[in-house]
């Protein structure tokens, strides 16, 4: 029997390792050509499109805490690009295309595995709602589908599609392309790259002032000193209301605490990405064997970066709902991440009243997906003081014009 | 043609054999038909003027109800916010109570609603009760926290409840739950007691 | 799970009640009077400070009331509780 | 098979009762009161799994929850992945199995109970060990309400492993069992056993799993809850939780065999099992002689103890010198020989004199000082310091209402132990207004005191770095010192980082044993403080928590509440088919045998449309509005004025969000000068109650308005037909039901000829376009009520509709559905309804909105009608709308989408409603909606498709 054990290949043999390097810890210059705060996935996908496309490498990362220690290091990893409107559609499929290039681009093992995600329906309402998203999508040139339940249950044969359940699912959505990948291996993969471009990465460094001088940026006070800065991008995520307003800026976002889990090892039950929003639960299980899960977001602000159980009790009765094989797994770990949600549940990306400062936030609960693309995007609007045609839409007017780009009546969940 | 309101359906109706099977532990009963006014005031005067017409002073202290006889019979008033009130009578005096209750209330800002059939009425005893609803009420119970006359407005697991404490020290409790939320709640209080049916207390 | 003392109903738990965002936000005296702007502002931009804020939560599951309370976002503790009808209480170091 | 390391006597196990249990299908036995682990060293295994990544044999390595390598799948009675073996409690019939690293979930459901329970305390102290029984008897003796929490299947903590002479009692037990026998019969206490705090919250919360029948096996009763989630709220905490023994890394030290001291101290007094027969100790500290020397009195072989500090304590020595172990001084394990089992230590001195050696054995245990179990404290966000003389994290502050006393807070010997327990005791039943309680003598015993400091040592030091590093950290992710430093050199200096580069700390043990390690090592490395690195966080649980506790009873039935009606019975009985709308279960449709929907609707809709019909609508919100400025409280909420509707009239409102956006709809009808009923849709009827609520509360709490809900007051049934009035008339023999008397948007009260008299509120409104009543009654009236009608149209054929009938009479008639033609992004204007705008107020909520560039953009996407070239298509509900007959390539610009789409009876044929952009301006044009493979022509028309005169409403 104890033979027998030995011989089988184990299950975590052949899982990668991580580079024997990653980045240099350089103490802050005086002067940048580009302030980045935040070393978050958006932050430093920022500093290495800048580097990579425009060729603009005088460039600091600031981060209060550890690099990638914010939602970057929380999220559940969720990747998709079937939004609703075709204002999300650009941005989240241009990111998709980069994520399917994206470890050999950084040549980092990151771990992408499109499994498919399926966005489950358990009402008529959800139904029409996922079939309109459907074929938004497909018009979009986006993989969509709608499944009935047994092709729900065809693609993730562990989801209880029995019609006696307190909401049954009726379908689900379903995008082939859609997947995982490991999140602090893509931070750290344009970590790594960006800083052997000669991007500074620096780490402890708080930034709590902003200066500008007649409208303009010049550079920002840090626990670490002053930095001079021509241009300064904010990727902030939870606090970026705190930090534009040491600009004198106010943003239409809230904090909230965000809460996710995981269970110990299992072995492999879960082949896809399921999520529901009327039962409130997303669940995939990592490549470690974790299952990984989120639930609903706390309803009050706070920067805690912890929740209340009460919501990770409920969703753990989603979960069994929904999958009664996880009765036995266990509970290993819980935590929060803070993030900054916005009136219509899409970002605000793009120039800021202030000249040389730039704003990337409102991501929500569910930003990392956009971390190439929005890397991308906003490395070219502070290149070019100017926004990529993909943030475009993402201004911080559009809350005074009226054109809300609202995802939240027919988007499924948002992450 | 005149209207009766003491019978019909209520909302547990065809819930008495399955709930009376939790006795001796948990003994479970629906009170059906009872008048139930929404009272409204906010004016000291008004809210005065109010007690001698029911026979019971308005609870002041919040989370409390009076008790008292009257007009109209016996009567409960419970508190169940800084101006509003639930008055729980016997069945079929909706309409007296109601223009007593407007005669007194006069001029006075205020509101009555006869919401006799928005909740029904459970009255709950037995030597486990405090620990079957301990296993989907956070409120302390313990007689110390909780003497007879409290009232509260809370959540029985994801039920909203008034929850009366009639006699602390008999264990007696009253209940009123949304109609539509009745039978989930049954269910609930059934499931909730099946360790506490097998070992007899 | 936190506690929140309701001004009439004392300490309850967290799932009574229902948060309602910044407090102290009135209603403009005269909407149409206001820029496209200054309506945004109203409509949508609210506080949101790391540290204390003053906030509204409603006691949905017990006495249905509005009441204001200042929180410690950071720490998520309930400094202070009052009604609608009482003033904000000074806090020093309040933002 | 024989249990040849137990001794004959002694240890709490019962050896009455004989227990069968197995792993890896080898057959074994054990006693009452064993674990898994100690049954299986009784045995004589070590060897429990094989590890993650190198497939290396694991063994048992501590006797509680911070074991991180004697991982078991539970195969019977049912299937449980990744447990520890030193925590299961051995039962008759246990089936485990080795885990190579990943556990494996049942393929059958689960049919254990699993339920939660709030108990509310003055004081609760977690850790029935010397500190937590004695902080808590001095509370339960103030007459504080005192909950006891401990994870172990008994009260006594670390004294569970001892047999030091204890005061005039002669044992720990017996004083355990005094105090417990106290505890227990105070009134106000309850004692937990087997419970777990695994999360401590705000505000005295605290939560606990307790395991109340794992023990028990297959024989566990089937309607007791298997485990119990304790939703502990205490005013005052106390935090006893004790220290977790830490090992020390060298090569090869992951070999089964190798063991913690203090386990070693547990497994044979507490199980009466030796750990081995031929014992080596390793240790940095002093506790590890009491194991040495207590094992050598057993009769066992310990021919070494070796002490990694270069002065030994003297008297300590001198005990192990009486008893056969040479203790030498200033050495170190260096690697250890074995496969499944240890056979050889090697030896080194860590400096100076001396020479390599190795020594057989096989057993070696190791301690490298103690780890206080700081988890809930921390998670209380309670700073930590770093304490040089434990090596360890410590309570680095005081938080208000939570102490931290015993080993938990560091201290290591008894007497500190108990005097902090005693005086948290007192302190936390004070703090709860109870006074001074009567003093707890405290407990003596004749254990060995410390002599000598400690000294802290992660890991022995190596020359070269080999090319196999087998210096294990984290035992359960296989990962080695040379991890740590390949970590530290990739440029890594945070914690957080090295641990995340690492997987150190994130397996099933959350790093119970390795995390300390690891600090110690990276500030090595990088020649830093430890005081100066932030240990990761501490996160809840603190030991895993199954999900099916967690889920408690909120599953199946009782996972939300299902909301019927009055009339749910009949539907049930009459096999309605049911449509889940928020909570509700509403009657979706009636099919008759051999009816798919499609037929049954088209029946339903005939009958409204040419007969009677009725339906239940009881779901519907309904508030009372009172009060003398209900009129001007309303005006602000809707588009429209409220204020002028006539006493006795009906009117339909909409509500707009202060963006603009319609949130709801539904008919106000005036009940008096100062008082209103309204409706709103079905899901939104507490949020809409709420909302007018805020408006009314934070805003306008001048206004004298006083809301309450009536919803479930009234049973409401819409009859619906060109008969319905015949019907009404037999049942209301006092009312005037004729047009003139009682006309459209109007009500009246009467008593309806139902089982002795009902009163009855009929009002004239329709949703379906024909002459419609809504009748309320008391909603106890609401089954004989519908009876009643069913009996009364039997003559015209009456037939009871669902939900889908009302939206297809709805769609009909062009009237929208929030939430199904409207997504948040439609105002009223879109809807074509700026006929319930008002132009005369000054303000409602929403109205500023309307004056935004985006509101009057000319290309905003209206509610229209629309017709399938083919009369016999009917739309898929969600279909995009374009342009062109032909789909292009993508990106497609998209229209708008079909939001309702029916077949429909009246109209012989196929339509919907959608929302295209200038949809009105395009009414006549040809638009096209690709469906699968097909693009559909489509006419684009009025939203209004059916009676647009209305001539149908009067009859
Ligand atoms: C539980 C959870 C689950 C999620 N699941 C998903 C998902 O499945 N899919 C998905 O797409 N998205 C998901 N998200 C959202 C996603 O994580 C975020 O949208 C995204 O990570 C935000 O961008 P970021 O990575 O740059 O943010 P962060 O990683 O939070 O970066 C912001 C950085 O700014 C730093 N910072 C803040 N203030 C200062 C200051 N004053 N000075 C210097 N530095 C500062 C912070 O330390 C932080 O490192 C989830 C989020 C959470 C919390
Ligand atoms: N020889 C030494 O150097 C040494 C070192 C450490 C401790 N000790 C001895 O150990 C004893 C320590 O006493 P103590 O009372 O502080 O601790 P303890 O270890 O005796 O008791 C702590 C108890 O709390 C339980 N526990 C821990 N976390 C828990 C949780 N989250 N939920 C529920 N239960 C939990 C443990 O299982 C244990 O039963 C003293 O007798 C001390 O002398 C000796
Ligand atoms: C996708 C994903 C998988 C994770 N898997 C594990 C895991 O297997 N074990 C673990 O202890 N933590 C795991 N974590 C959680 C981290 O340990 C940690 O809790 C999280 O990064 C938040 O940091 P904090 O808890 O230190 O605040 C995982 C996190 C994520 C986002
Ligand atoms: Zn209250």
């Amino acid at each position: 029997m104890t033979t027998d054990r030995r011989t089988a290949v184990p299950p975590g043999a052949d899982l990668p390792d991580h580079p024997s390097f990653l980045w240099p810890n350089p103490d802050p210059a005086k002067s940048y050509d580009v302030v980045i705060v935040g070393g978050g996935g958006h932050g430093l996908a920022t500093a290495y499109y800048l580097a990579k496309v425009h060729g603009i490498t005088n460039v600091a990362v600031l981060d209060k805490g550890w690099l990638a220690g914010g939602n970057m290091a929380r999220n559940t990893t969720i990747i998709r690009s079937n939004y609703l409107w075709d204002e999300s559609s650009g941005i989240y499929e241009h990111s998709l295309k980069l994520w399917e290039n994206l470890e050999a681009e950084l040549d980092y093992p990151i771990l992408f595995d499109q499994r498919g995600v399926l966005n489950l329906a358990h009402s008529l309402q959800d139904v029409r709602d996922s079939v309109r998203r459907v074929n938004a999508n497909r018009l979009n040139g986006i993989d969509a589908e709608w499944v009935d339940a047994d092709g729900v249950q065809e693609l993730c044969p562990i989801v209880n599609v029995s019609p006696d359940v307190r909401y049954p699912v009726l379908g689900a959505t379903y995008q082939p392309r859609a997947g995982i990948a490991k999140h602090d291996y893509v931070a750290w993969g344009y970590a790594r790259a960006a800083a052997a471009m000669g991007v500074d990465l620096i780490q402890n460094c708080e930034v709590t002032g902003i200066d500008t001088v007649g409208g303009r940026v010049r550079g920002v006070r840090t626990t670490r000193g002053r930095v001079a800065a021509g241009k300064v991008a904010l990727c902030a995520a939870g606090h970026s209301s705190v930090l534009a307003a040491m600009a004198g800026l106010r943003l239409p976002v809230q904090s909230h605490p965000l809460q996710a889990l995981v269970s110990e090892l299992l072995e492999p039950v879960h082949p896809t990405v399921v999520m529901s929003n009327a039962v409130h639960v997303y669940v995939s299980q990592a490549h470690k064997g974790e299952l990984v899960m989120g639930a609903g977001i706390d309803s009050y602000n706070g920067y805690g970066q912890r929740g209340s159980f009460h919501i990770i009790e409920r969703q753990m009765a989603a979960a069994l709902e929904l999958f009664p094989i996880f009765a036995r797994a266990h509970l290993l770990r819980t935590w929060a991440g803070i993030v900054d949600v916005s009136p219509d549940a899409s970002p605000i990306v793009g120039l800021t009243p202030i000249d040389g400062l730039y704003l990337n936030c409102g991501w929500g609960t569910g930003g990392f997906k956009a971390t190439p693309g929005l890397g991308d995007c906003f490395a070219h609007t502070v290149a070019k003081d100017k926004p990529h045609q993909f943030n475009e839409p993402f201004t911080l007017e559009r809350f005074t014009t009226g054109a809300l780009v609202d995802e939240h009546g027919a988007a499924a969940v948002a992450h | 043609m005149t209207a009766e309101t003491t019978s019909g359906s209520s909302p547990l109706g065809a819930w008495t054999a399955r709930l009376a099977e939790l006795a001796p532990a948990v003994r479970v009963t629906e009170r059906p038909f009872l008048t139930q006014l929404t009272l409204r005031v906010r004016d000291a005067q008004a809210q005065a003027a109010i007690g001698p017409a029911l026979g019971v002073e308005l609870p002041s202290t919040p989370c409390s109800f009076t008790r008292g006889t009257g007009p109209h019979g016996e009567l409960e008033v419970l508190w169940l916010g800084p101006d509003e009130y639930l008055v729980l009578a016997r069945p079929g005096v909706q309409q007296s109570l109601e223009d007593a209750i407007r005669a007194a209330l006069g001029d006075a800002a205020g509101a009555v609603v006869d919401v006799s059939a928005q909740r029904t009425t459970l009255a709950l005893s037995g030597p486990r009760v405090r620990d079957v609803l301990a296993h989907g009420c956070a409120i302390d119970l313990h007689p110390s926290a909780a003497p007879t006359g409290t009232c509260v407005q809370t959540l029985l697991a994801q039920a909203g409840i008034v929850l009366l404490v009639s006699d602390a020290g008999r264990d007696e409790f009253t209940l009123l739950v949304r109609s539509s939320f009745a039978s989930y709640l049954a269910a609930w209080l059934i499931d909730a007691s099946v360790e506490y049916r097998m070992v007899p207390a | 799970m936190q506690l929140i003392s309701c001004p009439w109903c004392g300490p309850r738990e967290e799932v009574e009640f229902h948060y309602g965002g910044q407090a102290h936000v009135a209603y403009p005296d005269d909407p149409a009077a206001l820029s496209d702007e200054d309506w945004a502002r109203f409509v949508f931009f609210r506080d949101n400070p790391s540290g204390p804020f003053a906030e509204r939560w409603s006691h949905a599951a017990g006495c249905r009331r509005w009441f204001n309370a200042i929180r410690d976002t950071r720490s998520h503790e309930l400094l202070d509780v009052y009604r609608m009808d009482e003033a904000q209480p000074a806090r020093t170091g309040t933002s | 098979m024989t249990a040849n390391f137990r001794l004959p006597v002694g240890g709490r196990v019962n050896r009455d009762e004989a227990l069968r249990f197995s792993l890896d299908g080898r057959p074994m036995l054990g006693y009452r009161g064993d674990t898994l682990a100690s049954a299986l060293l009784a045995n004589g295994v070590h060897q429990v799994a094989t590890s993650i990544k190198y497939g290396r044999p694991r063994g048992i390595m501590a006797a509680g929850v911070e074991d991180a390598s004697a991982l078991v799948q539970i195969e019977e009675p049912f299937p449980e992945p990744m447990m520890s073996a030193t925590t299961v409690e051995l039962y008759d019939g246990l089936i485990a199995r080795g885990l190579p690293g990943q556990g494996r979930l049942a393929d059958r459901p689960d049919p254990a109970r699993y339920d939660a329970k709030h108990v509310h305390c003055d004081v609760v102290v977690v850790g029935a060990g010397p500190a937590g029984l004695v902080a808590a008897l001095t509370s339960a003796r103030s007459g504080a309400r005192v909950v006891l929490v401990d994870d172990q299947n008994q009260a006594g903590g670390a004294l569970l492993g001892s047999d030091e002479y204890f005061d005039d009692l002669g044992s720990p037990a017996a004083w355990v069992h005094e105090v417990l026998a106290e505890l227990r019969a105070t009134p106000g206490v309850l004692v937990l056993e087997r419970t777990t705090a695994f999360g401590a919250y705000d505000d005295g919360f605290l939560l606990a799993l307790q395991r109340r029948t794992d023990h028990l096996g297959a024989a566990a009763p089937k309607d007791v809850a298997r485990q119990r989630i304790w939703r502990i709220r205490a005013k005052q905490t106390v935090i006893a939780t004790g220290a977790h023994e830490r090992p020390v890394v060298f090569a090869d030290n992951d070999r089964p065999g190798i063991m913690l001291a203090g386990a070693a101290r547990t497994y044979l007094h507490r199980y009466g099992v030796l750990p081995g027969r031929r014992i080596v100790v390793f240790t940095t500290n002093d506790s590890a002689y009491t194991a040495a020397i207590e094992l050598a009195e057993t009769g066992v072989d310990v021919p070494m103890l070796l002490d990694a500090r270069a002065v030994p304590p003297e008297g300590l020595v001198a005990e192990c010198a009486a008893r056969g172990i040479e203790v030498r001084a200033g050495h170190a394990v260096t690697g250890t020989e074995g496969r499944e089992h240890i056979t050889d230590v090697h030896i080194a001195p860590l400096a100076g004199t001396g020479h390599p050696d190795t020594i057989m054995c096989d057993t070696l245990l190791v301690s490298g000082g103690w780890n206080p179990v700081v988890h809930l404290f921390s998670q209380l966000r309670g700073a930590l310091r770093y304490a040089p003389e434990l090596g360890a994290f410590v309570p680095g502050e005081e938080l208000p209402d939570v102490q931290v006393v015993g080993s938990a807070a560091g201290a290591l010997d008894l007497a500190s132990c108990v005097r902090q327990g005693g005086e948290a005791g007192r302190a936390a039943s004070e703090a709860a207004g109870f006074t001074r309680p009567a003093p707890v003598p405290l407990p003596t015993s004749d254990a060995r005191v410390a002599e000598a400091a400690a000294m802290v040592l992660w890991q022995v030091p190596e020359g070269a770095e080999p090319t196999a590093d087998t210096r294990f950290v984290d035992l359960q992710r296989d990962a080695t010192v040379s991890d740590v430093l390949r970590a530290t050199g990739a440029g890594l200096r945070s914690l957080e980082h090295i641990k995340r580069y690492t997987t150190i700390g994130t397996a099933h043990d959350q790093g119970k044993t390795s995390g300390m390690i690891a600090a110690g090592i990276v500030a090595e490395a990088l020649g830093v403080k430890i005081a100066e690195q932030r240990p990761t966080t501490f996160r809840p649980p603190y030991t895993s928590v199954p999900f099916a506790a967690l889920a408690g009873r909120d599953r199946g039935e009782l996972h939300d509440p299902v909301r019927i009606t009055a009339m749910h019975s009949w539907h049930v009985a009459q096999g309605a088919l049911f449509e889940d709308v928020g909570q509700w279960k509403r009657p979706w449709y009636y099919p008759r045998p051999g009816e798919d929907m499609a037929d049954a609707v088209l029946r339903e809709c005939r009958a409204a449309r040419e007969s009677v019909a009725l339906m239940d609508g009881s779901t519907l919100g309904k508030i009372d509005v009172q009060g003398q400025d209900s009129g001007e409280f309303l005006d602000m909420l809707y588009t429209n004025m409220m204020s002028n509707l006539k006493v006795g009239r009906i009117r339909y409102g909409v509500m707009c969000g202060v963006d603009g956006m319609v949130i709801d709809d539904g008919t106000v009808i005036r009940l008096a000068e100062d008082r209103f009923l309204v409706t709103t849709t079905t899901g939104n009827a507490a949020k809409i109650l709420e909302w007018m609520e805020e408006w009314l509360q934070t805003e306008w709490p001048h206004l004298r308005v006083f809301l309450t809900s009536v919803t479930e007051h009234w049973a409401t049934v819409p009859l619906v037909g060109p008969r319905s009035r015949d019907v009404l008339a037999s049942l209301a023999p006092e009312l005037d039901v004729s047009n003139e008397a009682f006309g459209f948007m109007s009500w009246r009260d009467t008593v309806l000829d139902v089982t002795g008299g009902v009163a009855a509120r009929v009002c004239r409104i329709s949703f379906s376009g024909e002459l419609a009543y809504e009748i309320n009654v008391n909603a106890w009236h609401g089954r004989a009520l519908w009876e009643a009608l069913m009996a009364a149209g039997e003559p015209y054929g009456i037939t009871p509709y669902g939900t889908e009938t009302m939206h297809v009479l709805r769609a009909e008639k062009g009237y929208p559905i929030i939430g199904q033609d409207t997504d948040g992004t439609v105002t009223p204007q879109d809807l074509g309804m700026s006929w319930a705008v008002s132009k005369k107020k000054p303000d409602f909520i929403g109205k500023r909105s309307f004056a935004r560039s985006e509101n009057n953009r000319p290309d905003r996407k209206q509610l229209v009608g629309l017709l399938p070239a083919n009369p016999a298509t009917v739309l898929p509900e969600g279909a995009q709308i374009i342009e062109s007959a032909h789909l292009p390539e993508p990106p497609v610009r998209m229209l708008g989408h079909v939001t309702s789409s029916y077949a429909s009876a009246a109209l012989d044929r196929g339509f919907a409603l959608a929302v295209v952009r200038s949809g009105r301006d395009r009414i006549g044009e040809t638009l096209y909606v690709p469906v699968a493979d097909d693009v559909v022509p489509v006419t684009v028309t009025d939203s209004v498709l059916f009676d647009k005169e209305g001539t149908r409403r009067d009859g």
